[in-house]
């Protein structure tokens, strides 16, 4: 077995490294503590890792596993009254910077080393311009005159991007989208020309289509500087597209690293291999079932001793529990810590059980379209955001959220509904669902009219259509047990006799969900996210309904749980003949999931098709930008890809584009695009779109 | 900006009408008027005709709703009417108190804000150590000390050890600077002491709150010295509630003072609020009460105005 | 094997203030909060049990002993009509806690409550409650007080005026509701109660059992800041003349009227009432800082 | 009377008023607050003399004469007054201002109206007399020309304006009006015209409208000299100490007193053995003494001042109910009352006025005193708006009723005991012919002994009633500046503040 000395020598990892001398950063043997009032998080435990000038490097992990907290530490941004960093050293530039002063440390922040986080929308201080805030750093680290810091600042804000630079420098932090926000925050890591940029996180809070621009941002600005950089995130798309390094954490310990694609071709660790498994993915047909990752990551407060990977681990043996693995270098130079890597490198990981086989496509669903369960006419939802007192003539302000849209929904299919942030998917489900009035059009449900309904048949309804929602912990209500959330409809309803009979049920629909009955004792924040999820599936299930809105069920859920309970959805569809409305961003999710798929922009449906007829033959310019933006687990494919990127962003919904909404930022848009709006016709049988130019 | 400016003008109106129903209505529902207190206080033989009389005089013989739509009119044409007890115009006797309740709460509100802001900081900073256990012990102490009960030490400490009280009239700031600030400065202490615990204790959770935003992260990264990301970045962004709660005790102030000014013997609008009261002269209370409402309505339109200032979401909405 | 990499768990222990009982930890993590919670329980003690625990009869008139000074029969002295001040002081805790608890209690309950049908109902209900709450808002505390103690007199049940506990408790109502408004609102946008919407359940259940329940933090935080809030105000009404009467033992009162005249003579008729107000006040509102620390969880971090 | 100094001219009086008049007209006022600021600038006919009460000496009415039966009052007034704007002072204002008084036109109040309701005609023969004709003998008639509310008014203005001095001051007095600061002082400025050229001493005067202890404090401090209504003993006592050599102390009775009303139309209190237990439990004596400690009360008394000359000697009162000395005697008495009546656990809601001193602790005592023969009372203290309204409404159970005349007058003092039709301040609601014909008779009685004993014989009737009884009377202690000379203390405090006499020392 070769030591990692000689693994680092190993052509593999040369090439990686661009085959220059020392590294930029280097992370070693990083443990770090939390000191709180329930104990010691021990949130990182033992990491190193290497960063060479230019390289983009990827951590990646389930959420917890400690990404985010060894960033910080190498900024030493941890909170200073319980994080202890306990030994490691973190050097960069030949320097240990975690003996370095105060003063010391703070000139390197923001001048050598920057950061980007997650949230563009409270990263910035609202109170200040951004003019100010791009260029307070050159103000710490360097004497310059104002005129210079000002051509600095304009100078960045070209460099990123944002057009009229001139004007926008003088704005603050809410006049700008999301994306540009984060835009200004690559800006302003930008600023003093660091060697290393740590981005943690920087795309996960945008849409596809915008997440694809900043990561393009991103790496051009690194290659064309020379820039460092660290991303963490756990989206494999976006590794797979841009990192030239990756490594894997699990619950505060790094399990896998490598160059970027012998991590996707050949990953060695269990965990790294469930991981990629458990994705769908668009360039592959579609599975019958996710290979999952079952049970959760260990709680850091008390991990087991040995693999703490073992307990979720097909191939684990008893050696895995008994004793703890190092990180071992295999031959081809990747870093793995399992005692099995040889193995799986030899006989491939199938032979452990640790992916089963792609399965068959599902059988299609025979599905009778004659009659639809459910009507959508022309359905419109507005709403009146003008502040109240309209007295002096200020128009309405007013957000089309939901505009003309028609849809049909049959007994025992899911429909998919995809889009981006704001193009009132969630508004869809929400009128259907009657907790907003639909301001015009029909609701036909079992063929009537739901605006027509008394209330007693209302209330009928009601518990025939039922919600699953996007956030497990706030769609719980914190202060019922388990039993009491799931139970209180059932009771409501009358379905049940009494209270023993409800506990009964509770327990079967537990079960059913794939929990288990003693958790319904336990209040919400006692369980993790999945679980969470599965409460809210089991609540839905509790009125026998036979229609769900799944309003992004698993896009709050780390990979390997979203895979989970998607295939839970599958299968309680089929044991129970439900009918789901699945509402999305993820479009590898939506193919996955759907037998027939929408997709909606700005209020307005741009195209609706059978599933592989959308995907194999997308007819909207959005459609199809929308399915090149969204990155391939794969980097050696993803290399190949050829990315056209759509520019641009969506605009407000408070004044929408004339004629199709989608045109400023349609590739093929002309004049006659502008003037009307395209009905959404049928361009093949079954394919409706709504575009002029087909 | 100026759409939003008139709208909260025009909201004002409901809430004054309001308040003006509501004080209306309250001080017929009280028994007794003023007519017999301020016939029969002295304990004579006053015949009833004489009080029937005086009734009719100052209209309170009249049916409520024209008592109300009378007062109602008058104030629409910036006539409030005159006191009842001393027949004189209410805006005048309100005015020659409000110089000195004025006074008291901006002394107050500079003397609480130079205490507050510090101190709060300080507590926010040195969060739960030492420093921040005494400034918080400090300033619930406080909230805790009656304000009546410090003003009765002060007055007795200075007349036990100096032989001295405060003068005892009031002399205008712009008549004899020295003589205003020796009568004023110690109710505006006993008053201040606590207004500055309410604000040091905003300032406090305030500065804590905002120090655990994203963008301190973000101006920490920047490698912006630790000072400046308080002052700078915290700061500015922590003062709004601060802001809130000063505005709202200043407004308070105006109105509320009414045992502090017992205490210090001030002719101000809390004495002449509890007098009015005591007396039943409602041609008074209802002008107080309407005045102690526009100044708070005020206050909280001022403060928005300065959220507007300081913070650009609110003023480009 | 020449394993760099080779994992050194570093051998390190910590003083981990960690207690499992949530009392226990309050008090660890709370000193402050956990020493105004042991003045608070001493009061109630000394209130619930003031027959017991005071040595005379706090109403019982000694023209033999007017004005004594602390000694070893009355601990704190006595007052002008020779009472014992240390019972009236713990018949006095009584009164505040009684005055000060109902008070705030009800004011809060009302207040939540119309703060949440506010924030649920929204639209025109909202609109009218709040310029109601305005209304309120904008009158001045003290004049409220005097009116309502003016116009609804005196309703002693059980040694206590409940007219003014409304008087007291009024104004706490419009303050509350805000707050708990401005929660509800947050709560209301919660995807909670778009499931109870969606499964079809009565308005006052949602309101009840879906908001009620997750506005109980900041409605206790402001419990016991206004439980303080009223024993100061029902002691400035006192000293006022305007709140409790004699003889009944109030720690307002016993501070007002005839009181100042002896500071000289008889200093310890101020001091100790004045050290009760302080005391209770200082204690409730130490507790609620650290309540709000502690069901804070942004905070308890 | 000290030994003579002679007065000095000059320096300005600062000094304390608790309360502020609500307007300007004497006719139209009755409290202390009014009469302190304002009085100095006015004159009555007669005038209490400062130094010697009860006698009574010329003010604007050089002499008077009164003819034997006692219908004519002829008063020859002082020649060469003028009114502070210069106008000459005749016999026309002073008929303008007792029509005013006797009379008053619509929208005038004239508070002590039936005071002169005996008054057929005024007759002015010259611009210097004026004739007073009266319907029928009146005892108390001197005295009301002696009435420090009285001030007379110019004629001239009357006619114009007959509210004229309701915002306005214009008299002839020794001080003329200068500035009213609303809410906190009034002053007065020498009249340098007065008809007296030696007086006033001072030159002005300022009167500071404080109370409770900031007026304590400043006294103490010396930054008012007075104040002219009376002191709580504690009171006085911290100023003395610490004005040391600097205070001096003036006290004596006080014709003030607090006196139970029960409501006689509702039970309990329609039971006059009900009625005789509560004044039975009270142990006068002794509480006169242990509250004089603590409260300005100090003598007890029958329905008239003590020390004045128609009032009970002590021996006299001690035959009265409820003035008994032994106090035992006294409970065990009303127990047996109250036993008898059926009321054994009496108890009842008891309204006081919410004014400290001595309301309180008079209260307070009482409540002790009931609770000695098992009567359990709920006090309810309220501000005086709502007590007077309170006292005069049906709701009324019993309550503590107050007294405070401007002189020693039965005729002004038994009013309040007449029956409740007849009298507007007899809050009991009782009917009893015989005190009305008592009251009456002795109104018209001019001997002096006779009167006495009509007196008397109201008095026992009435305690035996005991529709209303005395508690204890108060005791006036005025502490003043050194400073401050040749000011008397007299058993009125609305008397003697005309400040013509006092002279400020070096
Ligand atoms: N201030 C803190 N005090 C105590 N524990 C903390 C603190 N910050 C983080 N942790 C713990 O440290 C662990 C690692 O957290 P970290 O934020 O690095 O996770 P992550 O991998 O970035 O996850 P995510 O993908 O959710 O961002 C977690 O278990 C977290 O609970
Ligand atoms: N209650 C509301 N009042 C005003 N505007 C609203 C309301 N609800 C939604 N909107 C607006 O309607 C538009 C559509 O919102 P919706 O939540 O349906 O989008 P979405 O497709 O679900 O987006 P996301 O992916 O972010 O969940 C957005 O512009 C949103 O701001
Ligand atoms: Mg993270
Ligand atoms: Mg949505």
């Amino acid at each position: 077995m070769p030591t990692l000395v000689e693994a680092r020598a190993h052509p593999a990892f040369r090439e990686a490294s661009k085959g220059r001398e020392a590294p930029l950063l280097s992370v070693q043997d990083l443990h770090l503590h939390f000191v709180t009032s329930r104990g010691v998080v021990r949130a990182v435990e033992g990491i190193s890792y290497e960063v060479h000038p230019g390289e983009m490097v990827a951590i990646v992990g389930e959420s917890g596993c400690g990404k985010s907290v060894s960033a910080l530490s190498i900024m030493r941004l941890l909170p200073k009254l319980t994080a202890r960093i306990v030994s490691g050293k973190i050097m960069f530039n030949g320097r240990n910077l975690l003996d370095l002063s105060d003063s010391e440390m703070r000139s390197v922040r923001g001048k050598d080393i920057s950061m980007i986080f997650q949230e563009p929308m409270t990263s910035l201080n609202p109170v200040l311009k951004i003019g100010f805030q791009l260029t307070e750093a050159l103000y710490m680290h360097q004497q310059i005159s104002k005129t210079a810091a000002r051509e600095r600042a304009l100078e960045l804000l070209k460099m990123v991007g944002i057009p009229d630079p001139e004007r926008r420098l003088d704005q603050y932090p809410h006049q700008f989208s999301g994306g540009m926000r984060q835009r200004v925050m690559i800006a302003i890591g930008l600023a003093c020309n660091p060697k290393l940029i740590i981005a943690d996180e920087p795309t996960t809070a945008l849409d596809v289509t915008i997440q694809a621009q900043i990561l393009k941002l991103m790496k051009d600005l690194s290659r064309d500087l020379g820039i460092a950089m660290i991303v963490i995130t756990h989206n494999l798309g976006i590794v797979a597209r841009y990192a030239d390094r990756v490594n894997v954490m699990y619950a505060a310990k790094m399990v896998e690293q490598a160059d970027a694609e012998s991590i996707f071709s050949t990953p060695r660790h269990p965990y790294t291999i469930g991981l990629l498994r458990s994705v769908p993915r668009l360039d592959r047909p579609r599975e019958g079932k996710l290979a999952t990752i079952e049970g959760l990551p260990p709680n850091l407060l008390s991990p087991p001793s040995g693999c703490r990977f073992a307990d979720r681990c097909k191939a684990a043996i008893d050696t895995c529990r008994a004793s703890d693995p190092q990180l071992r270098p295999m031959d081809e130079g990747q870093l793995v810590r399992c005692f099995r890597a040889e193995e799986i490198a030899e006989r491939g990981p199938e032979a452990f059980g640790l992916a089963p086989p792609h399965g068959e496509a599902r059988s299609a669903k025979t599905i009778d379209r004659s009659k639809p369960l459910l009507k959508l006419d022309r359905l419109e939802t507005f709403f009146d955001v003008s502040s109240g007192f309209s007295l002096f003539g200020s128009e309405k302000s007013i957000v089309k959220a939901v505009n003309d849209v028609s849809l049909d929904i049959y007994q025992g299919e899911t429909l998919g509904l995809v889009g981006e942030s704001g193009c009132g998917k969630t508004t869809v489900g929400r009128t259907i669902l009657q907790l907003e009035k639909a301001t015009g059009g029909t609701i036909r449900y079992r063929e009537k009219d739901l605006a027509q309904l008394s209330s007693d048949e209302m209330k009928k309804v009601r518990r025939d259509i039922q919600v699953i929602f996007q956030d497990p912990f706030s769609s719980l209500n914190p202060r019922m047990t388990i039993g009491q959330i799931i139970a209180e409809p059932m009771l409501v309803y009358k379905l049940q006799p009494n209270r023993k009979a409800a506990r009964e049920r509770v327990s079967d629909l537990l079960t059913t969900v794939g929990l288990y009955p003693y958790m319904a004792d336990r209040y919400p924040h006692e369980l993790s996210g999945g679980q969470r999820q599965r409460v809210g599936i089991a609540r839905a299930l509790a009125l026998e309904p036979s229609f769900i809105v799944c309003d992004e069920p698993v896009s709050a859920l780390d990979v390997s749980i979203q895979a989970q309970v998607i295939n839970l959805l599958e299968e309680l569809q089929e044991r129970l003949g439900l009918t789901y409305l699945f509402i999305a961003h993820d479009l590898a999710v939506v193919r996955h999931i759907s037998d027939r798929v929408a997709v909606m922009y700005l209020g307005r449906m741009m195209e609706l098709a059978d599933r592989d007829e959308l995907y194999d033959n997308p007819l909207h310019p959005y459609t199809k930008a929308l399915l090149d933006a969204v990155p391939v687990p794969d980097a050696r494919l993803e290399r190949e890809r050829d990315h056209r990127i759509l520019g641009g962003e969506v605009p407000s919904p408070l004044r929408p584009p004339q004629g199709c909404v989608f045109s400023t930022r349609c590739p093929l848009a002309s004049k006659e695009c502008r003037q009307e709006v395209p009905p959404l016709r049928e361009i093949r049988p079954n394919h409706y779109a709504a575009c002029i130019k087909l | 900006m100026l759409a939003y400016t008139i709208r909260r003008i025009l909201l004002m109106v409901p809430t004054l009408l309001g308040v003006a129903i509501l004080v209306f209505l309250m001080l017929r529902l009280m028994p007794g008027d003023i007519v017999e207190t301020m016939l029969r206080e002295g304990g004579g033989n006053v015949p009833a005709h004489v009080i029937e009389q005086e009734r009719v005089r100052l209209g309170l013989d009249k049916p409520i709703h024209i008592q109300f739509i009378s007062w109602f009119g008058g104030i629409l044409q910036g006539d409030f009417g005159a006191s009842m007890w001393t027949g004189k115009p209410v805006l005048h006797e309100i005015g020659s108190r409000l110089e000195l309740s004025l006074q008291i709460a901006l002394m107050a509100t500079f003397l609480a804000v130079l205490i507050a802001l510090p101190l709060g900081t300080l507590a926010a900073i040195f969060k739960n150590t030492i420093v921040d256990h005494v400034i918080r012990v400090i300033s619930i102490a406080g909230l805790a000390i009656p304000s009546f009960w410090l003003g009765m030490v002060i007055i007795l400490l200075l007349l036990t050890f100096y032989g001295w009280i405060p003068p005892l009239t009031f002399t205008s700031f712009f008549e004899d600077p020295w003589r205003n600030l020796s009568q004023l400065i110690w109710p505006a202490m006993a008053v201040g002491y606590r207004y500055s615990a309410v604000a040091t204790r905003m300032a406090r959770s305030s500065i804590l709150e905002v120090m655990q935003e994203d963008y301190i992260r973000t101006a920490r990264a920047k490698g912006v010295y630790e000072r400046l990301v308080v002052a700078r970045h915290g700061m500015r962004n922590a003062l709004l509630p601060v802001i809130t709660v000063i505005g709202l005790e200043f407004a308070f102030l105006i109105g509320g003072l009414v045992v502090t000014e017992q205490v210090f013997n001030l002719n101000g609008i809390g004495r002449l609020f509890v007098q009015a009261t005591t007396r039943g002269d409602y041609t008074m209370i209802q002008g107080l009460v309407l005045l102690v409402a526009v100044t708070f309505i005020m206050v909280n339109f001022l403060i928005d105005m300065l959220y507007a200032a300081l913070d650009p979401r609110i003023r480009y909405k | 094997m020449t394993d760099t990499t080779t994992d050194t768990v570093p051998a390190v222990t910590y003083k981990v203030r960690k207690a499992r009982h949530p009392i226990l930890g309050f008090v660890l993590q709370q000193p402050l909060g956990a020493m105004g919670l042991l003045v608070i329980i001493i009061m109630m003690l000394c209130g619930l049990f003031a027959e017991v625990v005071a040595p005379y009869d706090p109403l019982q008139i000694d023209y033999m002993a007017i004005l004594q000074a602390p000694s070893a029969d009355h601990w704190m002295g006595t007052d002008d009509f020779g009472r014992d001040i240390l019972s009236r002081v713990i018949y006095g805790a009584r009164t505040a806690l009684a005055v000060g608890f109902i008070a705030s209690l009800a004011g809060c309950s009302i207040g939540a409550i119309i703060g949440m049908v506010s924030a649920y109902f929204g639209g025109w209900v909202d609109t009218i409650i709040q310029r109601l709450m305005d209304v309120l808002l904008s009158f001045p505390i003290i004049v409220l007080a005097l009116a309502i103690v003016a116009i609804l007199g005196k309703n002693v049940v059980g040694g206590i005026d409940i007219n003014l506990i409304i008087a007291i408790g009024l104004p706490i109502i419009p303050k509350v509701a805000r707050v708990i408004r401005s929660s509800a609102l947050a709560i209301r946008e919660l995807p909670y109660i778009d499931a109870a919407r969606a499964a079809g359940f009565s308005h006052k259940r949602i309101v009840m059992r879906h908001i009620l329940p997750n506005v109980t933090a900041p409605f206790l935080i402001m419990l016991t800041a206004y439980v303080a809030q009223a024993i100061l105000l029902e002691a400035s009404l006192s000293f006022l003349g305007l709140g409790v009467t004699e003889p009944t033992p109030a720690w307002g009162l016993m501070l007002s009227g005839s009181a100042a005249q002896y500071y000289q003579e008889a200093p310890w008729m101020i001091i100790f009432p004045g050290i009760a107000i302080s005391l209770a006040v200082f204690a409730f509102n130490l507790f609620g800082d650290a309540l709000r620390d502690w069901l804070d969880p942004k905070v308890r971090m | 009377p000290a030994l003579a100094e002679e007065p000095r001219h000059g320096g300005i009086l600062n000094f304390a008023v608790g309360a502020e008049p609500p307007n300007y007209d004497c006719h139209a006022n009755t409290s202390f607050a009014f009469t302190h600021p304002v009085r100095p600038h006015y004159n009555t006919l007669l005038r209490f003399v400062p130094d010697n009460y009860p006698e009574v000496e010329g003010d604007l009415a050089e002499s008077w004469e009164v003819s034997e039966d006692g219908l004519t009052y002829t008063f020859h007034l002082r020649e060469g007054v003028e009114f502070h704007d210069g106008s000459p002072f005749t016999s026309e204002d002073v008929r303008a201002t007792y029509d005013r008084l006797r009379d008053p036109p619509d929208g005038v109040v004239s508070i002590r109206q039936a005071s002169y309701s005996d008054i057929e005609a005024i007759e002015t023969p010259d611009d210097h007399t004026v004739i007073f004709k009266l319907s029928g003998p009146n005892a108390a008639m001197l005295a009301n020309f002696a009435s420090p509310w009285d001030c007379i008014y110019s004629a001239e203005k009357l006619a114009e304006d007959p509210n004229f001095p309701r915002q306005n001051i214009l008299g002839t007095g020794p001080f003329v009006f200068e500035e009213h600061a609303a809410g906190s002082h009034w002053i007065g400025k020498r009249n340098e015209n007065y008809w007296d050229p030696e007086r006033p001493y001072l030159d002005g005067y300022r009167a500071v409208f404080i109370s409770g202890a900031p007026m304590v404090n400043a006294l103490s401090a010396g930054e008012v000299l007075a104040e002219f209504r009376g002191h709580s003993p504690a009171d006085a006592d911290r100023i003395m100490q610490q004005l040391g050599d600097d205070g001096v102390r003036q006290e004596g009775p006080w014709a003030c007193l607090l006196s139970v009303a029960l409501n006689v139309e509702k039970p309990p209190f329609d039971d006059v053995r009900v009625r005789q237990a509560l004044s039975l439990a009270i142990d006068r004596w002794g509480g006169a003494e242990a509250l004089s400690r603590i409260a300005l009360v100090r003598d007890v008394g029958g329905i008239l001042r003590p020390g004045y000359d128609y009032a009970a000697s002590n021996e006299e009162l001690e035959s009265l109910p409820g003035f008994g000395r032994d106090v035992e005697a006294n409970r065990a008495e009303a127990r047996r009352l109250l036993e008898e009546a059926g009321y054994s656990d009496l108890s009842f809601t008891f309204t006081n006025r919410n004014v400290p001193m001595p309301y309180t602790p008079v209260g307070v005592f009482l409540i002790d005193q009931w609770r000695q023969i098992g009567v359990t009372v709920e006090h309810e203290q309220l501000e005086t708006r709502l007590y007077t309204d309170k006292l005069l409404g049906d709701e009324l159970e019993a309550g503590l009723d107050y007294a405070c005349d401007f002189m020693d007058e039965p005729s002004i003092q038994l009013i309040k005991y007449i029956s409740a039709d007849k009298s507007a301040i007899n809050y009991t609601g009782s009917i009893d012919e015989t005190l009305d014909r008592l009251y009456e008779e002795q109104s018209r009685e001019l001997d002096v002994e006779k009167r006495k004993e009509l007196i008397r014989k109201f008095e026992k009737h009435l305690l035996t009633q005991a529709y209303q009884f005395p508690t204890i009377w108060w005791h006036r202690i005025i502490v003043h500046h050194d400073k401050l000379k040749n000011w008397h203390i007299t058993p009125s405090h609305y008397l003697n503040v005309d400040l013509a006499d006092v002279w400020l020392a070096e």
